[in-house]
């Protein structure tokens, strides 16, 4: 063990809800006062079609540790089909980054209705959890603009 | 002919050697064989609700394993045995801590984790031989007996992780009666407990448990009940005075296999 | 190819093409290129042998727009990328007069460059008609053989079959060349562990220099303008800064033709530092066959593309990590 | 952390019960078989161990007068399962030295020739550490 | 450049109390196109507006960012507030610092430095915000309820007494619903037919309301103000033109033995029936699985005896296709399957029954003739035992973690009604609460209590078990004697917890309305939009909300009329400008975005480009924005990002990425 105090590891996360469930789903769970660490920010998207691999691996490249995608329950997209789209997309990027071997568990989809506050906080805490235990996200991050 | 890992536990080797001696040969007669797995040891009786107790739980771990590397599934037919036994294996495909804490006990080749199905003969006769080819093999069909089903609180409980049959409402008993030709007597008491346990130490107690149960089976007119339970058996024998005969379901069987006398003899 | 040639000279004379897209000899015996030919006597260049392993289904995007009808020679492979093609109203195919040539595998130089052959002036046994097993090889150094089968492309060794999926008319005899299963090479990468994987990735993908051979020959990607070149996702880039970048233009190149790519193979073919970039669509192929049923880009023009279609009760993400 | 508050987390972990999402709705205790031979209802233990009462718990009768038949664990609409806490709290007693409720000595007197093997395997499993 | 204002709100402490307002505004300075920030007490109070408004005229804003509750609650208020200003209301953007921020962390510092990365993100995409405009679409004049119970005719009539058109689809052959199997309604005991049917008759004679019986809605497309929705009308087999009603059909149908539905199985009924007397329309429909016609080919002894020709074996279902602006779901609920619970004996024993069988057997037109008589033998009870709380407030998995709310009067009103009627009955009430907010609802309890002699037992029943005699022993708990009590009963009625109309899963599905674990359609908000979905043009009447009683399922059956008057009253509705928008010169017109486009807004038109000088023909994606909704599907399809959403944009979007992850 080194003699410095080893500071806490506070993971970057991006978190995309979709307007009509997950983030409403996040508004209920911070109505609840359903807590989930702070290292979690959320980017509203209209539906969780909207979610663009681009953003995701973007996130990454500037240093996220963890990017979690949330959206409405298959079958109760807002816009119907949005979310079975955004489940195909993310199915074969995930799986495309565990080939290259990005850590599984950087990246997760989560379905949560806007009726799930408890379950918004609870997937987010656990995310966070995992994230923590993967530590720093060294493959993938731009190094250039860490500060 | 089909092969089962076989547990018999303690009780069945001493004082219910019937249990286990009818079974074996009702099983023959229905074209499957019991192989009784080795050095099994016993389960203990109890399932050991501490979530923290590991070292109860292993020989019920180890008999799940020796199953597993013969790719049988393992019968059991002492309704303790059952409970126990299937209540670990449970823990060990879904309670990681158990899980992990008992394998680095065993030191196994490959990790144990629940692979093993865990089969009450019951079971065995309902989803394997199937009561209706049961029926057809019958030889001897004990017409005109009023049997109750007395199934006592192990073999039901808890019905979620036991995964047996509806426990407040079963049938698995009854569809068997019916098989070996007899008329089931469906009393509310046959999932209520008998008190077994207790009645080392507190005797009136269960007696007056094991009068309940008797007097709602007879009131529905059962002539005797059936059992799976060493247990149950001794303790409704024991604590009513007068009251139907018991038997363990397997004599029934044998008798209506026509394989009783066999066993009798040997 | 005298067949090939005869007959381009019959339909550019009674007018039925207003020109030949082919194949001429280059400047080595292994090196020919793509070309038009417009008229009778300039098809004295036309060659079409087993190092005409160019799909020249991408370059009917621009003779669509020309006047008059184009015929072009296309392989068994090249007519899956045309009929993707077609799909995306990318290609006209009233404008196209397709002679499907026949094709018994391409050759891969490097591979027989990697045999020790060096020094070539001439190779016999590349001929289309020719039935030769082996290829004679005259170098400097004296006359070399070496199998054909050895010396084809890798996307042969995977054919797709020896099927013209799209044609007006047939020249030639085809050969399905298949010997190997296209997915052995992802399966053995998907059980590494995850360094092992990071580190094969950035090995490979560390000699990009993002000349963009790949994108400038593939069929699927025939955007007008890539995104990689426009500023709508801010990622307009010149050459790559860190090895992210040249993992996010690849992930994102197979994203992009992910249900669309037919796997022919040409990105790792014209790809100049040698990076099996086919690694990535065959990832996406094989995961799409296995999550959502069997899919093979451009066997025809009206089916949904699995990026496109979705079923209720598809996988979730989460699979990846339970597969393992 | 108090004596009283440490049994009673112990006793929390042992059952894994949250005597918390109790609604005292009583069923446990309509359902008990034991119910008139123990002077603590089942329907009580939730509460003892929600109040950290643990040593009136431990002092009970209730304590060996349960018969572990799980009627009250099928049937809680809570998932509470009053029967786990019993046992957990059983165990804390015989855990402890000397705390055995069948002493080895006593057994002799209690046997009968016909007693299944079973019942003394598990007495022992129930009573004795 | 953009000139940013910040506004930071304190909402009271709601935010101030963890999270330093003050530091947020001086830290959001320091970001780039910022030039004013401020901080409030409440920025959406009329003095916060205010002061948006004076610095976008002071400043001259051109960007607003504010950093408050969430914006699913005061967008819309800040927008106005900017458009009040001059500025497009578009270029507000709101970061959450209240849901997402102050109320869900503790530590000041922690939750202040969260909430200036929020900011800045706002801020990093109000600088690449654009002005954008509203479109409009038409409202069709037309509603549609998805049930007809009490909820599904009150709001009916509410809607067309406001002059639209209504079309109510119902599965079964008659409207009425639950309400219709009641016997008496509490807390007035008035008989349950005599207040439902008038309201029955007025809908089936209102010129403005059109009834499909025997019907369900197949397909929903379209949105808000322009659904196009698909019924199926199922085959009746009795021409609804020609049929007078007289019912000899059904006295004379030799098929007697399928299980009265309405009577809840407890008698049988003809396999062309009516499910009651007072059926709306009084048309009967054949039961093709028990019909003999139809198992056999032969009878047709209903054909025979029809003197008005109306019965017609080859009818087919039918398809009716029709617009609507508004749709109401008032699918309603059914008691839960008792399975789960068989220490009740429900499944053993005859003379242990559910509540709302109970009704039925003391109805008048019930199996029994409203004689109250065990199912076993008919002979009368002496002593009954009621069950509060059977399958509700279980989180057990086995039945259903809420209250069921109707249970504990609906019970009273058993207890009462029988003691009123059969003096010598003993009726006890097991109950682990008794919960009586309402209106003269304690009052009523009481009265079953003190005026009646109703015993009120506090404890759960834990098995009933029947006895050989034939009667039931039910082993109950009496806490607060501690005792445990065995009391012999002739009957046992289970106050069984309800649960949502199984089939309204499918409903939402179709309506893409959010639903909750418990089959309970979801409110636009719980406390200030409880009769709306989430999605705009659902409204929600009844029970499928949540469990009421009649007067509140009546309550918000207007309610939702309301809402839907009002919408139905616009003329045009402003559409979302978030639209998709296709750049002309990046489109390379392959169709992959038109594929995923769930409302059919993309077309494709050959156009003449000019592209840096060079000009010719393409085939382009046009976006038309009425129909499109902005979800974005298509901006990911398309691969050379031709495609972008309007307030969504991949820039937007990458910018608050990038400000996240600073």
């Amino acid at each position: 063990m080194s003699i410095e105090a080893k500071e806490e590891f506070r993971p970057k996360i991006v978190a995309f809800c979709c307007n009509w469930c997950s983030y409403a789903g996040a508004d209920l769970a911070g109505s609840s006062r359903l807590g989930y660490p702070a290292d979690v920010k959320i980017i509203r998207v209209p539906c969780s079609c909207r979610v663009n691999p681009m953003f995701i691996l973007r996130a990454f490249e500037k240093g996220a540790d963890g990017v979690i995608m949330c959206g409405c329950h298959p079958g109760d997209c807002h816009y119907s089909t949005g979310n079975y789209y955004a489940r195909r997309r993310m199915t074969l990027l995930f799986s495309m980054l565990d080939y290259i071997g990005v850590e599984n568990g950087r990246t997760r989809v989560e379905w949560v209705s806007a009726a799930e506050g408890v379950k918004f906080s609870t997937t987010m805490n656990e995310f966070v959890e995992k994230i923590r235990s993967l530590g720093k996200n060294v493959r993938l991050e731009d190094l250039r603009c860490r500060k | 002919m089909m092969k089962y890992s076989y547990y018999p536990g303690c009780t069945l080797r001493t004082k219910a050697k019937d249990l286990d001696a009818y079974a074996r040969a009702s099983a023959k007669a229905l074209g499957f064989e019991l192989e009784e797995i080795e050095n099994w040891q016993c389960c203990g009786g109890v399932y050991p609700l501490g979530s923290d107790e590991i070292a109860t739980k292993l020989s019920s771990v180890r008999a799940l394993n020796e199953a597993k590397e013969k790719h049988q599934d393992l019968v059991t037919l002492c309704s303790a045995c059952h409970h126990v036994i299937k209540r670990v294996n449970d823990d060990m495909q879904n309670v990681e801590d158990i899980r992990t804490r008992a394998n680095n006990y065993m030191k196994l080749e490959e990790p144990y984790a629940g692979e093993t199905t865990v089969l009450h003969f019951l079971e065995v006769l309902r989803d394997r031989v199937g009561f209706d080819t049961l029926k057809e093999k019958v030889t001897n069909p004990l017409t005109g007996k009023k049997i109750g089903a007395y199934y006592g609180c192990l073999l039901l409980r808890p019905g979620k992780i036991l995964q047996f049959d509806n426990p407040e409402n079963p049938k698995i008993l009854e569809d068997f009666i019916r098989a070996i030709g007899a008329e089931p007597v469906i009393y509310p008491y046959r999932n209520e407990c008998c008190g077994g346990y207790i009645s080392l130490k507190e005797k009136d107690m269960s007696k007056n448990m094991c009068n309940n149960i008797m007097e709602s089976a007879e009131g529905f007119g059962a002539e005797m009940l059936i059992t799976a339970c060493p247990l149950c058996l001794y303790n409704l024998n024991n604590s009513v005075q007068n009251g139907l005969p018991v038997y363990y379901f397997t004599e029934l069987l044998a008798e209506a296999l026509g394989v009783k006398e066999e066993v009798a003899k040997a | 190819m005298q067949e090939v040639i005869n007959r381009a000279k019959e339909l550019l004379a009674d007018g039925t093409v207003a020109r030949v897209l082919g194949w001429k000899a280059g400047d080595l015996p292994y090196n020919p290129e793509p070309a038009y030919f417009e008229s009778v006597e300039s098809l004295e260049d036309f060659v079409y042998n087993g190092f005409c392993g160019a799909n020249l289904s991408k370059y009917m995007i621009e003779a669509s727009k020309l006047e008059g009808k184009t015929m072009v020679c296309l392989k068994p492979c090249d007519t899956y990328s045309f009929n993707q093609l077609i799909k995306e109203h990318r290609v006209d195919r009233d404008k196209a007069y397709i002679v499907g040539v026949g094709c018994k595998g391409k050759l891969d130089i490097e591979k027989i460059r990697k045999q020790g052959v060096k020094g070539i002036e001439s190779i016999k046994g590349a001929e289309i008609t020719d039935e030769a097993d082996n290829l004679t090889i005259q170098t400097l150094y004296g006359e070399k053989t070496c199998s054909y089968a050895d010396a084809m492309l890798e996307r042969c060794h995977v054919c797709k079959g020896k099927e013209h999926k799209i044609y007006d008319e047939i020249i030639g005899e085809s050969k399905d060349t298949k010997d190997a299963d296209r997915f052995t090479e992802v399966a053995r990468i998907e059980a590494m562990s995850p360094e092992e994987k990071f580190a094969f990735f950035q090995k490979e993908l560390s000699k990009c220099i993002r000349c963009n051979a790949c994108r400038n020959v593939c069929p699927a990607c025939s955007c007008r303008k890539c995104v990689f070149d426009s500023n709508k996702f801010d990622s307009a880039q010149k050459a790559n800064v860190d090895s992210f970048e040249e993992k996010m233009f690849h992930i994102i190149r197979a994203f992009h033709v992910a249900g669309r790519c037919t796997d022919c193979g040409e990105c790792s073919r014209v790809c100049p530092q040698g990076i099996p970039l086919h690694l990535f669509n065959r990832k996406f192929i094989k995961d799409i066959n296995e999550f959502y049923g069997d899919f093979q880009a451009g066997e025809d023009t009206e089916a949904r593309g699995p990026l496109t279609d979705f079923t209720f009760d598809d996988v979730e993400p989460g699979i990846v990590g339970e597969r393992g | 952390m108090s004596k009283e508050k440490k049994q009673a987390e112990l006793i929390k972990e042992i059952s894994g019960v949250n005597p918390l999402k109790c609604m005292k709705c009583g069923k446990c205790s309509a359902t008990c078989p034991a119910y008139n031979e123990m002077d603590i209802k089942p329907h009580q233990f939730v509460s003892y161990v929600a109040n950290e009462d643990i040593e009136t718990l431990v002092q009970s009768k209730s304590l060996w007068k349960c018969l572990s038949c799980f009627a009250c664990v099928e049937r809680c609409p809570r998932d509470v399962k009053p029967g786990k806490l019993i046992d957990a709290a059983r165990q804390i007693v015989v855990r402890q030295k000397g705390q055995n409720y069948l002493k080895a000595d006593e057994i002799p007197e209690l046997l009968d020739p016909e007693l299944p093997q079973q019942l003394l395997v598990s007495a022992f499993r129930r009573y004795r550490r | 450049m953009q000139r940013i204002g910040v506004f930071v709100c304190h909402c009271g402490s709601n935010i101030a109390a963890t999270v330093d307002v003050k530091k947020v505004a001086e830290m959001t300075l320091l970001e780039p196109g910022v030039v004013h920030a401020e901080d409030y007490q409440y920025m959406c109070s009329e003095a916060g507006q205010e002061k948006i408004i004076a610095a976008i005229k002071e400043k001259n804003l051109t960007g607003v960012v504010v950093c408050s509750c969430s914006p699913r609650m005061h967008e819309t208020t800040f927008r106005k507030a900017a458009e009040k200003a001059g500025l497009n209301p578009y270029m507000v953007e709101i970061a959450n610092i209240r849901e997402h921020c102050s109320w869900i962390h503790k530590d000041m510092e922690e939750a202040t430095e969260k909430a200036v990365i929020l900011a800045r993100a706002a801020i990093a995409k109000v600088n690449l915000n654009a002005p954008l405009k509203p479109g409009e679409s038409r409202v069709t004049k037309r509603a549609l309820i998805i049930g007809g119970g009490i909820a599904g005719i009150q709001t009916a009539l509410d809607i067309a007494d406001a002059g639209y058109e209504v079309d109510i689809v119902e599965k079964e052959p008659s409207i009425g619903g639950r309400m219709s199997q009641l016997d008496k309604t509490f807390p007035t005991l008035d008989c349950s037919a005599c207040i439902l049917t008038p309201k029955m008759v007025e809908a089936s004679a209102h010129e403005k309301i059109h009834i499909h019986t025997y019907s369900e809605v197949e397909k929903v497309s379209g949105f808000v103000g322009d659904f196009t929705v698909d019924i199926r009308k199922k085959a009746r087999y009795v021409d609804m033109d020609k049929c007078t009603g007289c019912g000899v059909c059904q006295e004379k149908c030799p098929s007697k033995k399928a299980a009265s539905e309405f009577n809840r199985g407890l008698n049988t009924r003809s396999a062309i029936y009516t499910p009651f007397a007072q059926a709306i329309p009084n048309v009967p429909v054949i039961d093709t699985e028990n019909c003999i016609k139809f198992k056999t080919g032969k009878c047709g002894v209903c054909s025979k005896v029809c003197q008005a020709g109306a019965i017609d074996y080859t009818q087919k279902d039918e398809i009716i296709t029709e617009k609507y602006g508004a749709i109401v779901v008032a699918t309603g609920f059914d008691t839960i399957k008792l399975d789960n619970y068989d220490e009740y004996a429900y499944n053993q024993s005859k003379d242990v029954i559910t509540s709302l069988e109970l009704e039925r057997i003391m109805n008048a037109a019930g199996p029994t003739k409203g004689h109250l008589e065990r199912l076993s033998d008919g002979k009368a009870p002496k002593e009954m035992v009621f069950v509060q709380c059977v399958g509700s407030r279980c989180s057990d998995d086995r039945g259903k973690p809420y209250c069921s709310k109707i249970c504990c009067m609906y019970t009273a009103k058993h207890a009462m009604l029988i003691r009123d009627k059969y003096p010598d009955v003993n009726v006890t009430v097991f109950y682990i609460d008794v919960r009586t907010p309402g209106k003269n609802f304690d009052e009523f309890y009481r009265r079953a209590v003190e005026q009646y002699g109703v015993n009120y037992i506090k404890g759960q029943v834990g098995k009933v078990i029947p006895q050989p005699n034939g009667k039931l022993l039910v082993q109950g708990s009496d806490l607060l004697d501690n005792k445990q009590i065995l009391k012999e009963a002739d009957m046992v009625v289970l106050a069984t917890a309800i649960e949502p109309n199984p089939g309204v899963r499918k409903i939402a599905t179709m309506l893409t309305a959010s639903i909750d674990t418990n089959n309970f359609l979801t409110e636009a908000h719980a406390k200030l939009r409880p009769v709306e979905s989430p999605t705009a043009g659902i409204f929600l009447s009844g029970v499928c909300q949540g469990p009421k009683d009649i007067p509140e399922t009546v309550a918000q059956a207007g309610a939702a009329a309301v809402k839907a008057i009002g919408l139905l009253a616009k003329d045009k509705l402003m559409t979302n400008p978030c639209t998709a928008q296709s750049d002309e010169l990046l489109c390379n017109g392959c169709s992959t975005c038109a594929n995923v486009c769930p409302y059919g807004a993309i077309t494709y038109e050959e156009r003449q480009v000019n592209d840096h000088g060079i000009r010719e023909t393409r085939r382009l994606a046009v976006v038309n924005s009425a129909l499109c909704q902005g979800c974005g599907a298509c901006t990911v399809a398309c691969p050379s990002g031709a495609m972008d959403l309007q307030g969504f944009s991949n820039r937007q979007i990458l910018a608050e990425v990038d400000a996240i992850c600073q």
